[in-house]
C-alpha cells in the first residue's frame, strides 16, 4: 500500500464555522482508521477576520504540518488570497462560484501590509485585480479550480428543509465545502455522517442540517469534478484504540487524572479552553467506594489572585493549579516567588504564545523558556517542564503534580499554543501505568508526639509536610526569610542555611527523577549531527529526521523536556560527542541554546529559529537541517512559513 | 478543657512598637478564639505586609503571612479547599484597600465564609507612615513631608457597595467590645469586614488615642473628656437585613452613618445580611458532595497509588472508534 | 604620616538612634577631612529589633567595610551580645554599667536561632547568662570594657537642662555613646558639634539638648578613660570639595539632574527613601531664565499603577521612571514588556534585598540580575546597568535615561541595598561633564508634510519619536504586535521585521556606546587573575585588589556595569588570557558568572559567593581570593560575616 | 474650520462582531469629539484589552492601547504628565472592574481630569464570553456552561463609593443619548465615569438589544414594545451637588438609583459633583506653575546639551566642608 499524505485546508472569517468543519475532516478520517494533524490559526477576533485549519491525514502517524496544501476549502476569496501560494501543483482549491468578480483590493478584512505586497505579486504577473483572474493564473501552476455554486446548493438545502430564510443556513457554508472535498478525495460518506453526528451530539436538528448539506456537496462534487482530482483516501481497518485530541484537552484529562481538585484560571487565550474543558466535567467518578470526586474551578478576578488562591488551596493539601499564558503569567511572579520561599507544591501551566505584550494573542511562540526559568524576585527551586507533544501534555500534566509534592516547589508546565490549540490521533494513554507521589506527608497520628517544624533542616532539604488544619502540627508560613518553624528570622546564620536547604532540591531533583523523564533521545547514539530543540518542534523535528535519515545522513535529536533544572551532566555527554549541534527553537535568540551554553560550556554551532507567530512545519525544518548537513547553511537560519 | 487567650500565644517577640494599637487586636483576637472555643489547630490566620500582617506570628494557630495586598486571594483559596477551617484574614489598611482593593472589591462578589479585619490606622506603618487609602485628603501626619494629595476611602462605604455581608467598625483600645464585634463576625455566614481604627502612635498624631478619647473636647459640664466614638448598638441602629426587600434600605441607612466622622464616630455593626447565599453554598448547589468531601479531603489515589478516578466520560467523546 | 583606619559601630535597638548617631560620627570625621564609609543594618521592624551602623572611618579613600570593630558603641545588652566577636584585640566597648547584669538569655528580641547558638557559646566557655561575665571573659581578649553609667549621665543632663521626665531625654543615649567614643579617640570637638548642628538643622532645642549630652560624655571618657584606648584620631585639613552621601540620595540627584520629571511610586524598602528625598525637593531651580522645574513625584495605589503610569507619562515626552525592590519589581514584569513592546524609554530602579518573596525586607542581595534581564513575557530589547558604588548611582541614573531615550526601550537600573543604605564620602560630582542625549525626536514642524510612522522600520531599528500631543504626528500603540504606524498586526512577515527592529537595538546598543560606559577595569591588563563581579562588591574587591597587588600577587578585576546587553567581545577579550577568573557575586548561583558563560563560553574557575544578607568586607573578600591565589581555595567559598 | 465626526475615522478595518454595541459607542464618540471641537491630536483614547479595547485604532486621534486592566493607571499618568491633553480612557467591564478594580477604586481617590468610558456588556467578549464582574449571581448567559457562581457588581454605586466625581449611564444604541453624556462628561472638570450598557449579541443572549428595548414586553394599550430604559433627565431628578452639604444626600438619591434593574433601568448623570478639587489643582497647590510647565513641557536641557538645572539645594546638604 502506498503511503498516504494529504494536506487539506479550510479557512474563512472568525465565526463561520472552520473549527467545526477541521474537526468534522479530522474525525471522519480517523473514523476511517487514518491518522491526522491539525493546526488552528486564527486573529484575536471574535468574528470577521481570516481563519484557517491546516489539516493532515496520512496512513502513519503525522506528527506536524508540512508546507503544501493539496485542496483548499476557501469560504471567502480572502482565503484564496492568503492561501493561493501554498496550494501544490496538481492540487485544488474549491471556490465560491459568485466570488469570483470578487475585487481583491476590496476585501476589507485584509490588512494594509499584506495589500501592498498582493499589489506587487498582481503587477509582477500582469494580473487584475479579480480573484478570478488570479485563479486562472494559478491553473497555470496546474491547480485544479473547483467552481462551486456556493448559494445555489444553499438554496437547495433550504428549500427541502422548508427553510425560507438563506441566513439560516448559511453557516452550513462550511459542511458545504466539506462535502466537497470529500467527494473529491472519494471518501466513504458514511464515516463523514459519523463524524458530524458525534460533533453535534445532542442537537439532532443541527445534525440533519449538516448532514444533508454535505451530502448535497458530496454528490455535487462527484458529479461535476470526480475526474480531475487525483488525490484519492480509503479508510483502513484499525486495530488499536486511538484518541484524537488537542493539547488543552490532553493536559485538562491529566490535572484530573493526575489528582487535581483545585483549579484557578482567568480567560486568557490559549490557556482558558482547559479550565472550561475541566469545569464542563467538573463532577468526577471516583474509583474508591463510598468516595466523591470532583474539581472545584475558580475564575479569579486576575491571575494574582488566581496563583494565590491556587497556593493557599495547595496548604491544605490539595493538588492545586492555575493555567494562563505570557500576560497572566507576568502577574502570578510575585507569587511565583512567595511559592517558591514556602514550598508550596502548586502547578502552573503556561502557554506560551507570540510575545511580548499582548503580543499575539492567538499565535505561536516558544519565547518565554528564560522567564519562565528566572521569574521571581531571589533565587529558588522551581521545575520547568516543557512538553514536546499533545501526549506529553497530559503525561507531564500528571508528572508535574508528582514533582510538585516530591519536591515541595512550585512547578512550571510550558506548553505553546501549536499544542495548545492543535489536534493529533494517536493510541489510547497508558492510564494503568499511572502512579500518584504525594512525597512525605505527616498526618495526626505521625505528629503525635513530636515537635514539628514545618521547614526542617534535612539531607535533601525536602521537610516533611503537614496539611492546614491537621491536630499537632501548628506551623507558619511567611513570605520573609524564616526560621525552621516558619518565624520570621533575619539570622545570617539561618539565612545561609535555609537558602542551602531550598536549592539543594536542584540536586536533589537531579539524583531522584531518572533522566528518562527528563530528556528523550531520538536517532543513533554515535550520530555526528545532533539537532537540540524543546516543547512543539519535536514533531517537525522528527519527521524531518526520518527523511533526512532514510536519505543516509547521520543525524539524531535530543528534546529536553525538563528544562529546568536541566540534567546537564547527560546532555554534556550526549553534545560533547557530536559534531555539529544544531539549535531548532520558536524564538529570536535561541534560549535553550543560551542555556546549555551556560550550563555545559557548549556552543550550538547552527540555530534554525522561527518567530513568525507560525510553528515550525516538517517541511521547513527538513530543509533547514539539510543545508547545515550539506555545509551549505549560515550559523543562523530563520525559518518563514505560514500565513 | 475550656480554652484561654493565653493558649493562642506563641514564644515569638512582640515587635510592634510601644503603644501600638495592634496590641488591643491581637488580644482581643486570642480572647475571641478562647471564647468561640476554636481548637487552635482548625484555625488558620492568614495575613498580608505590614506590621500588622506580623499578627499570625504572635497566635499560636496555622499562620499564613503572604503578601502585600494579597490576604483575601490566599484567605479565599484556603477556606474554598477546606471549608472545615475557620479563616481569618488580617491585614493593614494600606494592603487591603491600597494594593489589595481589587480583590477586596471581588471578594465582595463571591461571600466566601471568612472574616477579614482591616487594621486602619492611616498610614503604611512598615514602611514609615506614608499615607494609607484611609488617609483623608489635606491631612499631614507627622511622617509625609507634605499634606496628602488623595481623598481618604471609607471601607465600610467601599465593602457595602462591593456586596460584603457583614461590616463591622471596632477600636483597636476597646477590646471587649472588639472581641464580641469579632465573634460576631466568625460567626456570621459569609464575607464578614471589621474596620479595626488602629492607632498608630510612630506615625500618625492626628488619630490618637488621645483623639479617639476625646482628650482635647472636654466636657464643660462633667470636666470630662468626650470620646469621639460612640457604639452602634447603644443607640436605635438594626443593621440586620431581615427579609430581602429591606436590603437597600439597610445598605442605605449603613452608608450615611458610616459618612459621620470626626466628633462622631461610629462603632458596632453596621450592616448584616445572611439572606445572600455564602459561597460554598453556591458550590455546594453544583457539587452536592462539596462540603463532606472538599477539595482538600478528597481521596486522589487508591492503595496502589494509582489515580483514585475513572475518565471514561472524558474519553468518550475523544475516541476514533 | 600613618594610614588610620578606624572601624566603629553604634548598635542598639530601632527606634533608639543608631542611624542619627551615625550620621552624626560620619559627618563629624568627613569635616574633619577624613574619609567614611558607614553599612546600616536593621530589621524588618520599626521598633525595638537590633539595628546597627558599621563605619569606617580613613586617611585614605575607604570603599568597604572590614570585619573588624575597633570600638563599639551599645547603646543596649544586646549589641554586646551580637558583637562582641567582632571587636578586634586592643579594641574597646561602650556599655551601659547597670546592664552588666543582665541575663542574656532573658533579652526578649533575641530570636530563638540565636538563643541556642549563645547557649553552647557560653557552655563552651564556661560562661554564666550574666553580660557583665561575657564582658569580663572578652578582657582576656584584650578588649576593653568601658563602663559608663548611662543613667547617671542622663540625670546630669536632665537636671542642667531643667528636664524633669527622664524618658524625655532617654532618645539622647545615641549621642551620649558618641560623645564616649570621641573622647576615647581624642577628636576634636568643634567638629562634633558641627555634625550634630548639621544633622538637626532647624531645631534648636534638640541641639542644645544633643550638644550638651555629647559634651558632657565627651569629658566623662577624657577623665576616666583617655589612657586606655590605644586609637586616636585627627583632622586633616582638606584640599577638595567632598560629599557624603547614599545611593538613595545619589540616585535622586542623578535622576533630577537627568532631567526626569515624573517619578511613581509605591513604599517599599529600601527604595521609598530615594522617591520620598525627590519629593521633598520637588521644586526645582531652572538655569534656564523664565523657565520652571519641578518633579512630580507620585505615590500610586500599587506597583503595577507606577510602571504604568510612567509609562504613560513617558509617551507625552517627559523623562519618567520609577523605583521599586524585587516584590515590586514582580509586579511591574507585565508593564515591562509592554513597554518593550511599545519602545517606551521608561526608567525603572531596582533596589535589590534579600528575596526570595518578602524575603529580607531589609538585607542585602544580589539575586535579580537573571530576573531584570530575563522578566518579562517575550523577547524585547531592554538594558541594565548596575551600579557598583554610590558614585557610580549618580552617574548611571543619568546615563539611564540618555540610554532610554535615545535607544527607546525600558532601562533597570540595579542598585543593591547596601549602596541604597550605605554612605560614603567622596569628590564633588563632575556636572559640567554632564550630558543630556534625547535621541531622534520630532516636532510639529519637523512632520509638516510627512506621513508619520511611529515604527517605522529603519537601519539599527531605531524609529524618530513623536510626543502625544504633538500636531501632525498622530499614532497608536499597542501592547500587540503591530505595524509601522502602531496598529495590531499578526501578519507573519510584519511579524518577523518588528521582531528585529526591536531586538536589532541591541546590536546598536553594543555599537554606539562606548565600551568604557559599560564596564570597568583595575588592575594589570596581563594579570594571571582575573576577578569578575559587579554592583556593591566593588569596593571590597578594590580593597582587597590592592592589598594582594602590594603583597605580589598578580591580579586585576573586571567590574561589569551594563549588564544587559552584556559587551561579549570584550569581556571575552579580556578573560581569555586570564589563567584563573574568579567570580564574585552577592548571590547563591554565581548568575553574572553564567551569563558570561553563556555569552562568552568563558567558564568561572571559581566562586566567592555571599548570601547571608549581609555585604561583603574587604577582609573577607581578600582571604577568599587570596586562598585562590595560593591554591587552597575550593572552586566554591561562601562567605559568612557580618550579624 | 468646524470638525466632522468622519474626521476621526481611521482606516482600520472595524473587526467587532455584526450588531456589537461597540459600534454605537464608537460613533457616539467621534461625533462628540468632533461637535465639542476637539482636535485631533489633542485627544488621547487610552484603552484597555479586549473588543472595546481596540476601539483607539478606529478613531483618528492618539491612540494608547494599553494592558488589560491598566487602562486608568496609562491614562492618569499621561494627563498628570500633560495636563493639556484630552484624555478619554476606554474599557470592558472585566477590564475596569474585575482585573482593573483596585485602580478603579484608587483613582477615585484622586479625581483626575479625564473620561472613562466602561463598555458593559456582562461578559468577557474577546476571550469568548466568560462572565464578567457586572454578570449578576446565578445568570447563565449562553456563553457559559454553568450558571454565574458570583454577585455581580454595580459600577455605579462603586464609582460613588470610591468617589469619583461624575457617574451616568447610557446605553449603546441610543448613539444621541449617549454623545450628550459624553459631552457632559468631558467637559466635567474630574474624573468622570460612564457605564455603558453595551449588547454582546455573540455571547450575551440576556441583555440583549431586544430586551433593553423590551421587545418582551408589549403594552397592551398601544401594542408596542416597552423601553425598559428611562432617562433621569426626564424624571425630577437632580444629580448635581450644589454644596457641600448636599453631598451625602445625592450620593444616596444616586446609590438609589443605580439599584433599579430589570424592569427600570435608569439612564443619565446620577451623581456630579465640581466641588470636589480635581488632581491638577491639588498638584498646582503644591507647584504653582504646574498647569503652564507641566512635566511634559520643562526644558530639560540647555543649548549646550547640559542639565537645565541647579542642584545647589541637594548638596548644601551633602557637602562636608
Ligand atoms: C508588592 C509590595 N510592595 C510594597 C511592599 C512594601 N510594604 C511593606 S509593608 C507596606 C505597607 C504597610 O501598610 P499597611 O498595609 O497599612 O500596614 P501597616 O504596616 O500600617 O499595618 C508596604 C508598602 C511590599 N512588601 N510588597
Ligand atoms: C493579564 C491578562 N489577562 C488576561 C488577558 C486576556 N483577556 C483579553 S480580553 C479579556 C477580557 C475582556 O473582557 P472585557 O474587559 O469585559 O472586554 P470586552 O471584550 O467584553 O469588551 C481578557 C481576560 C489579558 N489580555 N491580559
Ligand atoms: S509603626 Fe505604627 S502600626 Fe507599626 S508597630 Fe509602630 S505604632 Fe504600630
Ligand atoms: S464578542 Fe460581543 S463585545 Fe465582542 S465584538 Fe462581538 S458582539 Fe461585540
Ligand atoms: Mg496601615
Ligand atoms: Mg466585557
Amino acid at each position: 500500500m502506498t503511503e498516504l499524505d494529504f494536506n487539506w485546508m479550510a479557512g474563512g472569517p472568525q465565526g463561520s464555522g472552520v473549527d467545526a468543519a477541521a474537526n468534522i475532516f479530522g474525525r471522519a478520517c480517523a473514523y476511517g482508521g487514518l491518522y491526522v494533524y491539525g493546526r488552528r490559526e486564527y486573529h484575536s477576533n471574535i468574528k470577521g477576520l481570516h481563519s484557517y485549519f491546516h489539516l493532515r491525514v496520512s496512513t502513519h502517524e503525522v506528527l506536524a504540518n508540512v508546507n503544501d496544501v493539496d485542496l483548499l476549502a476557501a469560504f471567502d476569496a480572502e482565503t484564496i488570497v492568503r492561501h493561493l501560494g501554498e496550494v501544490v501543483p496538481g492540487g485544488g482549491i474549491i471556490v465560491d462560484k459568485d466570488q469570483l468578480n470578487t475585487n481583491i483590493s476590496a476585501i476589507p478584512t485584509l490588512p494594509l501590509e499584506l495589500k501592498s505586497t498582493l499589489r506587487r505579486y498582481l503587477e509582477s504577473r500582469g494580473l487584475s485585480d479579480r480573484l478570478g483572474d488570479l485563479l486562472e493564473d494559478a491553473k497555470k501552476r496546474e491547480i485544479n479550480i473547483f467552481q462551486v455554486p456556493y448559494m445555489d446548493l444553499l438554496k437547495q438545502i433550504a428549500t427541502k428543509l422548508g427553510i425560507d430564510k438563506l441566513s439560516k443556513i448559511m453557516r452550513t457554508i462550511n459542511v458545504l465545502t466539506l462535502g466537497i472535498s470529500f467527494g473529491l478525495i472519494d471518501y466513504e460518506i458514511e464515516l463523514v455522517e459519523k463524524a458530524i453526528k458525534a460533533f453535534f451530539r445532542e442537537k439532532p436538528k443541527i445534525i440533519e442540517m449538516n448532514i444533508l448539506a454535505m451530502s448535497l456537496a458530496y454528490e455535487y462534487a462527484k458529479e461535476n469534478f470526480s475526474e480531475d482530482f487525483k488525490f484519492k483516501i480509503k479508510s483502513l481497518p484499525v486495530r488499536e484504540e486511538r484518541i484524537l485530541l488537542s493539547g488543552n484537552q490532553a493536559v485538562a484529562i491529566g490535572k484530573v487524572l493526575g489528582g487535581c481538585r483545585f483549579q484557578t484560571y482567568y480567560p486568557i487565550t490559549p490557556a482558558a479552553d482547559e479550565s472550561e474543558y475541566i469545569e464542563s466535567h467538573e463532577i468526577l467518578k471516583s474509583k474508591i467506594p463510598g468516595e466523591n470526586a470532583g474539581v472545584v474551578v475558580l475564575q479569579t478576578e486576575d491571575e494574582i489572585s488566581a496563583i494565590n488562591m491556587a497556593s493557599g488551596a495547595a496548604l491544605t493539601g490539595v493538588r492545586a493549579s492555575t493555567s494562563t499564558s505570557g500576560p497572566g503569567f507576568s502577574l502570578m511572579v510575585e507569587g511565583l516567588s512567595w511559592a517558591g520561599n514556602n514550598e508550596v507544591p502548586v502547578v502552573i501551566t503556561y502557554y506560551q504564545r507570540g510575545a511580548p505584550s499582548t503580543g499575539l494573542p492567538t499565535r505561536h511562540g516558544q519565547d518565554d523558556l528564560r522567564f519562565a526559568i528566572h521569574a521571581g524576585h531571589g533565587e529558588f527551586p522551581r521545575i520547568v517542564l516543557a512538553s514536546g507533544d499533545i501526549r506529553e501534555c497530559f503525561y507531564d500534566a500528571i508528572a508535574a503534580f508528582n514533582y510538585a509534592e516530591r519536591f515541595q516547589l512550585p512547578v512550571i508546565h510550558l506548553i505553546d499554543k501549536a499544542l495548545a490549540n492543535s489536534f493529533q490521533t494517536f493510541p489510547m494513554f497508558e492510564i494503568k501505568d499511572i502512579k500518584i507521589q504525594r512525597g512525605n506527608i505527616l498526618n495526626e497520628e505521625d505528629l503525635r508526639g513530636i515537635e514539628y517544624k514545618r521547614f526542617a533542616f534535612t539531607e535533601g532539604g525536602i521537610s516533611p509536610r503537614v496539611f492546614l488544619g491537621t491536630k499537632g502540627g501548628i506551623h507558619w508560613y511567611t513570605g520573609d526569610e524564616h526560621n525552621e518553624f516558619g518565624h520570621i528570622s533575619e539570622e545570617a546564620d539561618n539565612r545561609t542555611k535555609m537558602m542551602e536547604k531550598r536549592m539543594s532540591k536542584l540536586e536533589t531533583i537531579d539524583r531522584e527523577i531518572s533522566i528518562n523523564e527528563k530528556i528523550n533521545f531520538f536517532g543513533n547514539e554515535d550520530a555526528d549531527n545532533i539537532v537540540v530543540s524543546w516543547g512543539s518542534p519535536k514533531g517537525a523535528i522528527i519527521e524531518a529526521l526520518n527523511k533526512l535519515t532514510s536519505e543516509g545522513f547521520n543525524l539524531s535529536f535530543l528534546q529536553v523536556r525538563m528544562v529546568h533544572p536541566i540534567p546537564i551532566q547527560h546532555i554534556k555527554e550526549i553534545l560533547q560527542k557530536a559534531e555539529r549541534i544544531i539549535d531548532v527553537e520558536m524564538n529570536y535568540s535561541g534560549q535553550l541554546g543560551g542555556i546549555i551554553r551556560e550550563k555545559t560550556g557548549i556552543s550550538m554551532d547552527f540555530q534554525i529559529l522561527k518567530y513568525n507567530g507560525r510553528p515550525m512545519t516538517s517541511t521547513e525544518v527538513y530543509n533547514a537541517i539539510k543545508l547545515v548537513l550539506q555545509g551549505r547553511a549560515p550559523k543562523r537560519q530563520v525559518l518563514n512559513y505560514g500565513s | 478543657m475550656a480554652l484561654s487567650w493565653t493558649d493562642f500565644k506563641t514564644d515569638v517577640f512582640i515587635d510592634w512598637c510601644p503603644g501600638c494599637g495592634n496590641y488591643g487586636i491581637l488580644t482581643a483576637l486570642q480572647m475571641t478564639l478562647a471564647e468561640l472555643g476554636l481548637e487552635p489547630h482548625r484555625v488558620v490566620l492568614v495575613s498580608g505586609i505590614g506590621c500588622s500582617g506580623k499578627l499570625p506570628h504572635f497566635v499560636k494557630a496555622y499562620g499564613v503571612h503572604t503578601l502585600h495586598g494579597r490576604v483575601l486571594p490566599f484567605a479565599q483559596g484556603i477556606k474554598i479547599a477546606n471549608p472545615s477551617l475557620e479563616v481569618i484574614a488580617i491585614g493593614g489598611d494600606g494592603d487591603g484597600l491600597g494594593i489589595g482593593a481589587g480583590h477586596f472589591v471581588n471578594a465582595g462578589r463571591r461571600n466566601v465564609d471568612i472574616t477579614y479585619l482591616i487594621h486602619n490606622n492611616g498610614v503604611y506603618g512598615l514602611t514609615k507612615g506614608q499615607a494609607s487609602p484611609t488617609l483623608k485628603l489635606n491631612l499631614k501626619v507627622k511622617s509625609i513631608p507634605k499634606p496628602n494629595l488623595n481623598e481618604g476611602m471609607n471601607p465600610i462605604i467601599l465593602a457595602i457597595a462591593a456586596g460584603y455581608t457583614f461590616v463591622a467598625r471596632a477600636y483597636a483600645y476597646d477590646t471587649k467590645h472588639l472581641k464580641e464585634i469579632l465573634k460576631q463576625a466568625i460567626r456570621h455566614k459569609g464575607l464578614a469586614l471589621v474596620d479595626i481604627l488602629q492607632p498608630c502612635p510612630t506615625y500618625n498624631d492626628i488619630n490618637t488615642k488621645e483623639w479617639y478619647a476625646g482628650l482635647d473636647r472636654i466636657d464643660p459640664k462633667t470636666g470630662k473628656p468626650m470620646s469621639r466614638l460612640y457604639k452602634l448598638e447603644e443607640i436605635d441602629y438594626d443593621p440586620t437585613v431581615h427579609n430581602p426587600d429591606e436590603e437597600l434600605d439597610k445598605k442605605i441607612a449603613a452608608i450615611e452613618k458610616a459618612k459621620e466622622w470626626g466628633d462622631k464616630i461610629p462603632i458596632g455593626i453596621f450592616y448584616k445580611n445572611e439572606l445572600v447565599p455564602a459561597f460554598h453554598e453556591r458550590i455546594a448547589k453544583r457539587m452536592p458532595f462539596y462540603l463532606s468531601s472538599p477539595p482538600a479531603k478528597q481521596i486522589i489515589h487508591d492503595s496502589n497509588n494509582s489515580p483514585a478516578i475513572y475518565i471514561d466520560e472524558f474519553l468518550e467523546e475523544l475516541k476514533m472508534t
